[in-house]
């Protein structure tokens, strides 16, 4: 924090302050992979890294430039995941998730929740929001957790999953579905705020995950949590629309991380074979194999973050349709989860047998990027959005086939 | 800015190509009339500097414009795709020969086709085997060219060939010189006329160039700068030549998905857009596409002062090329899936897209050496180090 | 066991066809004087049973056959296929017009074309839309055909069409029928002759039905068995299309390994066959291949008989198909990228192969429905419940 | 043990017995699956499924019919290694080293050898080849191992990695590069069997692998190990064409466990996909993409369980082509294990998320599957040996290339 607000008060030019947290971000996630080498296995919550991220300013990045913050664009958040994920992929992925909420929040709500909310960020705060519901498929039109109104507030009641971040969280943003008779879903959703350490908010069953395991994504339980009017954080039906408008941030900053662990398995794969030799090849550099091999990563790896700026640079505000930008904003998450997961693979290839040992770094990106197209927009969601946006097919329309 | 509006002139021009297309593909006859409509519209005129009368188009516009051609007709753009691409690699370079080639296009309409590829060099297109022999007055040169696309409407010839020097060394030089129109004894032969699968449209014949006397004055540049030339200009090629391929691509797809949306089966009654695995295929059309445009215009809009490495710079215009003209091919194999037996028939221009899109794996620059430069490249290897690979 | 070994008799004839190939490709003739040989040489009566006088061939043998013929000329083999998959499934149907038929393709050289798909049924053969109206001593159809493969050189016409039984639903009903020789009023007209960018020399012209009168005696088999007897007897139908795109893509990797073995580039001294971005490319096409055929004859060797649930056993012919029909098109395709630009040229039989493989991408059974269904089947879901999918 | 000499005794028929071998291998399978639920993340050596493979008789399968063995053919070790590798990768993968070297050593050696091999693998022995010397990029022509003549018999020194099934070995087949000085590489290599406990045979590394990790793949030091002129299992010169004789083993058993992988990924997926519901979705099995992915998985798997069927049985022995045989043998193995590759990636995709959850068997699957390239012939000496074959060039002519 002292980095952010020490640069605002110099009224120090916005490029320098970008290059400064660029600089930051590489030199942390040397850092980071250091770290990652030693707790992956394990599964240890980056914490530390959290703080480091907060003491660099880096978790203050979208706030608002009113609030003296350095209201950092899309593609700005974007780049700084990606370079995190060059060190550690729970890491970026739990700064995503902050950024996903600091970054979309903050042109949709009011002066007072926006003080209260970036007013905690510059200071240290830490948003995550716990969006997966109990047995909803990741669909969030369709909440398990139920708000009930109870006197001028509201009691909370679900489980909540996949709560990645928890352990450094100052605020949640938990949504559920307003019980309302008069409110079907979709719009029926709502959205709280809620602060770390409320009564009712307890973990349920802790992180122990196959990819991403540092990210401490617990599984949480939620048990008559009581919110007042005033944590709500848009009027009635407004959050889904929300929700929808704001895609792009969780579509592309998921995007970012999965690039970024692409990149530094290329890199690895450069690093083991340049220069090196054994007792029947003297120079693996100069195999055929590994120089097809480098180049198609190159050639993939440009194509992912050509596409991945192109989306963040010119395909950030919904126009009229907002179905059919979500549907583009697909686009870039689609191909980058995937493409990343044919690169590591190829990556792991050059490095060969000597990644098989434990505690390589390489293996540690084979794991982690395995979420990519599980996280939502999945595979199919997206390839569904996709293809019926092109046919000029309302994605949302019933029945969704024959 | 060019006062013209190349794009919307692309645009305009394309629904006639379009409709002209199917003929000239099934006859491989040349679409003179598109390039005299080229011409007479000033699209020709488009690369040539403000100086010299041109519009001074960009890359951006270039490539753009070029998509949108190569979506009617991909043969025509192909065909003039040396041409607005060669006139600003020569303006970049300058001088009396470039200045009167730049005239010529805006004053008189002339039209140039380059020939760089030879029978036997495969894409390296840096070793001619095309001799340039000084003689009294310019030189006299003997070789073979293939794919000499645009021949058929070209005044001008740009032509490379090596020159010897006085180390007995073969240094590549370039000619940019008139079409001899006497068609005998002129020494440009047309060896064997073009025949073939795809762009069948562009005239790209093979040449036999026998004792073929060109003035000194037709000299491009100086004896052996050639490479680092084309190094330092390649965005100007390899970006044009992928946009005629993107826009190949960018036409399939919209074919492919109008035609989606407007057939009904008896069977289902409800258009086929309707049935999730043409909208899954149809979403990865969409997807790759978005990919092959990022990538073209990423390499469009990236730095191609002389701050950058040469090399790296080629080998960055080289990797998107071979990245993406394989994302077009791809784009076109999953249409003709989505569009079903329909897809074959002559009728559905979709049959000679993927003849014509297949061409984008086979032109310069090889995606086997793409690759390997870039693979060395990385790994510290020099690219011409000898033996080229160890092991 | 057959007494001719038609494998070796394709053998024989596989050279003269190839060399009729490019002609027949660029007219879009039909290969008349190759169905003659067919039918001179005794391999017509492949499959027909030896009871009838015929070989009597294996399903293996056929395929084998077939992948032969197709490796010399596409459309040839593509336009027999029909007859020799088409009589081994109607020899194991039985009766007197499978007897008829039997002994005219011995002793008087008949040859079948067959007709099952249509405008706007997709790949959904068992919903004909093509009707057979009861007459006084036949039926007669109206409808339209299209892809109606080697119809110029049939002399009987193997059709489908949909009888409304006593309940009002429309059943489909196949019958077995003397071509018209009468062009004018016969009710069978060529609506639209064949006229595509692969399979050039097939013949597979659209049909209009109008009227078309046929004897009862025409009918094959019973009213509705038409979709069970088609699923017991798929292995016929998809392993002998099938085997026609893996002999095109094993003459594609031939044709590529001779033509790097013989060409030199003057650059590098040696044949390209010893650049290792050739060597890992053919690899791949080897591999795809050997891939290709072990499915293929993993389903040809499968058990066919009533034993096997046929809708399971429709539906691994089916995945067979799709899964090696898509390998076939990945193998000429990365052939074209080792061949290089001259793959594209007419002289050069690759580039006839990347037109005619992807037509295993196109015909019947649809990739999207043998997905569909296998998966259904997998996951315990009726494969005909309505709504065809839920979500 | 008891199993497979009852069978003997009681003159079994062949077909019974196989299809007893099979249903045993099928029901350990299943536990041994379980076992790995407990035992992955640990990297536990499968000690205890080698003993039940053991006492089943499994290891011994390719005694020699004259020694009363079963005398399995390569078809059949193949499927045995198939099926076990749909419970558990790290068992299937032991035993196929020891499947490779019983089943191709058989034929090789003389009477003597024969017996004392096969008699002590009759009585429950275990043979393992920890066949990766130290910096020599898997390259078996040129050994680091090296075998020093001394009195009549050897000595022999080096460091060996990947010595998978070494704490439930007692045999270790061990390739050395004799140091006569009239031999040049590869015909200097020897190999020799020794003993297990052997003094000169030490631990130098624990495995502690990413994929495979129950493998208990050890980096072995061998110093100063004395071996009788007698353990020199094949006259000076020939070991290198016995190796090369025999590649179609490797390669062969090693792509059977990663079709096994993928096969077992295919299961789960439909297992984790039928008859399932979520809030929004009524029937998972009903949705156009689960039942595209899996009738795409089951053409894939048809597709490798063909090509590796057709190649063991009918490329199974030399003919006079001997190093295009071996470019041959390459091709199943090449398809298969890139291949499975892909149908474990999609199998997870149609899993989603919850197979992310820790201890899940997807994500074991996951990370055992990436060991396939990496094994030798790997992918690039696959292309090589495949392609160069293909175009009539000798794979080990020089140079390799331009």
């Amino acid at each position: 924090m002292k980095g952010a607000i020490d640069m605002t008060d110099a009224q120090v030019d916005r490029a320098e302050w970008w290059r400064q947290l660029t600089e930051t971000a590489t030199a942390l996630a040397e850092v980071f992979e250091k770290r990652s080498l030693d707790n992956y296995e394990r599964g240890r919550f980056v914490s530390e890294n959290i703080e480091d991220l907060k003491a660099a300013g880096i978790t203050a990045i979208n706030v608002p430039a009113e609030l003296g913050g350095f209201d950092a664009t899309l593609a700005e958040n974007i780049e700084i995941i990606r370079i995190l994920a060059h060190g550690c992929g729970s890491t970026a992925f739990t700064f995503a998730i902050h950024a996903v909420i600091t970054g979309s929040l903050r042109t949709e709500i009011g002066r007072a929740t926006k003080e209260r909310v970036f007013g905690a960020v510059r200071d240290g705060g830490f948003v995550i929001g716990p969006f997966t519901d109990e047995s909803s498929g990741s669909n969030w039109t369709m909440p398990s957790t139920v708000a009930r109104r109870h006197d001028d507030g509201f009691v909370i009641d679900g489980v909540k999953h996949f709560a990645t971040g928890y352990e450094a969280a100052t605020h949640l943003l938990v949504t559920a579905g307003l019980t309302d008779e008069h409110l079907t879903p979709p719009f029926n959703l709502a959205a709280f705020l809620v602060e770390a350490g409320a009564d009712g908010v307890s973990v349920q069953r802790e992180w122990g995950g196959f990819a991403m395991p540092m990210t401490g994504s617990h599984s949480l339980a939620i048990k008559g949590l009581q919110m007042d009017a005033e944590d709500m954080l848009f009027p009635e039906g407004i959050a889904p629309l929300f929700v929808m408008s704001r895609q792009q941030w969780g579509n592309y900053c998921f995007a970012a991380v999965f690039l970024g662990l692409a990149e530094r398995a290329y890199e690895l794969a450069v690093e083991r074979t340049r220069g090196r030799s054994n007792t029947s090849i003297s120079d693996l550099a100069r195999l055929p194999g590994i120089q097809f091999a480098v180049g198609s990563m190159r050639g993939s790896l440009a194509s992912m973050r050509s596409l991945l700026h192109r989306y963040a640079t010119e395909h950030v505000e919904p126009g009229d349709d907002l179905v059919g930008f979500v549907a583009q904003t697909c686009i870039p998450k689609y191909y980058v989860v995937n493409e990343a997961e044919q690169v590591v693979a190829k990556a792991f290839n050059v490095i060969g047998g000597s990644g098989i040992q434990a505690g390589s770094r390489i293996g540690q990106l084979w794991r982690d990027v395995k979420a990519g197209p599980l996280l939502p927009f999945t595979n199919d969601i997206c390839r569904e959005f996709i293809g019926k946006h092109t046919l000029g097919i309302n994605p949302i329309e019933q029945p969704r086939w024959l | 800015m060019p006062s013209t509006d190349y794009v919307a002139l692309a645009r305009e021009l394309a629904p006639v190509f379009a409709q002209r297309a199917a003929a000239h593909d099934k006859e491989g006859s040349f679409p003179q009339e598109n390039l005299d409509d080229l011409v007479r519209s000033g699209y020709t005129a488009m690369t040539v500097p403000t100086r010299f009368g041109g519009g001074g188009a960009t890359l951006a516009q270039l490539c753009q414009a070029q998509q949108i051609l190569a979506g009617a007709c991909a043969s025509t753009a192909f065909a003039v795709n040396m041409h607005v691409h060669g006139l600003a690699m020569l303006a970049e370079l300058g001088g009396a020969t470039t200045e009167w080639a730049c005239r010529s296009v805006v004053e008189d309409g002339a039209v140039i086709a380059g020939g760089f590829s030879e029978p036997g060099i495969g894409g390296n297109w840096w070793h001619p085997t095309t001799t340039a022999t000084p003689v009294a007055g310019g030189y006299e040169l003997n070789g073979r060219k293939g794919f000499f696309t645009g021949f058929p409407g070209a005044t001008l010839l740009f032509l490379s060939a090596s020159q010897t020097d006085d180390r007995g060394i073969g240094q590549p030089v370039a000619f940019l010189v008139p079409k001899p129109t006497d068609s005998t004894d002129s020494g440009v032969r047309v060896s064997s006329a073009w025949d073939a699968a795809g762009m069948r449209a562009t005239g790209s014949h093979s040449l036999a160039l026998e004792n073929f006397f060109i003035p000194e004055r037709y000299l491009v540049g100086e004896s052996g700068s050639l490479p680092m030339l084309f190094m330092t200009g390649v965005h100007w090629a390899w970006c044009s030549f992928t946009s005629v391929f993107v826009g190949i691509a960018r036409a399939a797809l919209e074919h492919v998905a109008a035609s989606q949306r407007n057939r009904t089966l008896t069977v289902i009654g409800k258009p086929n857009a309707h049935l999730p695995g043409i909208q899954f295929r149809v979403a990865e059309m969409a997807t790759k596409l978005a990919v092959a445009e990022a990538h073209l215009n990423a390499a469009i809009d990236a730095d191609h002062s002389t701050d950058v490495d040469p090399l790296a710079h080629y080998i960055d215009m080289s990797l998107m090329k071979t990245t993406v003209s394989s994302l077009c091919q791809e784009i076109v194999t999953i249409g003709m899936q989505v569009q079903g037996g329909s897809a074959l028939l002559s009728a559905d221009p979709l049959q000679r897209m993927y003849r014509d899109v297949v061409t984008g794996l086979l032109v310069p620059p090889a995606a086997d050496v793409a690759l390997e430069w870039a693979g060395k490249q990385a790994l510290g290897v020099p690219v011409f180090d000898e033996p080229r690979w160890v092991g």
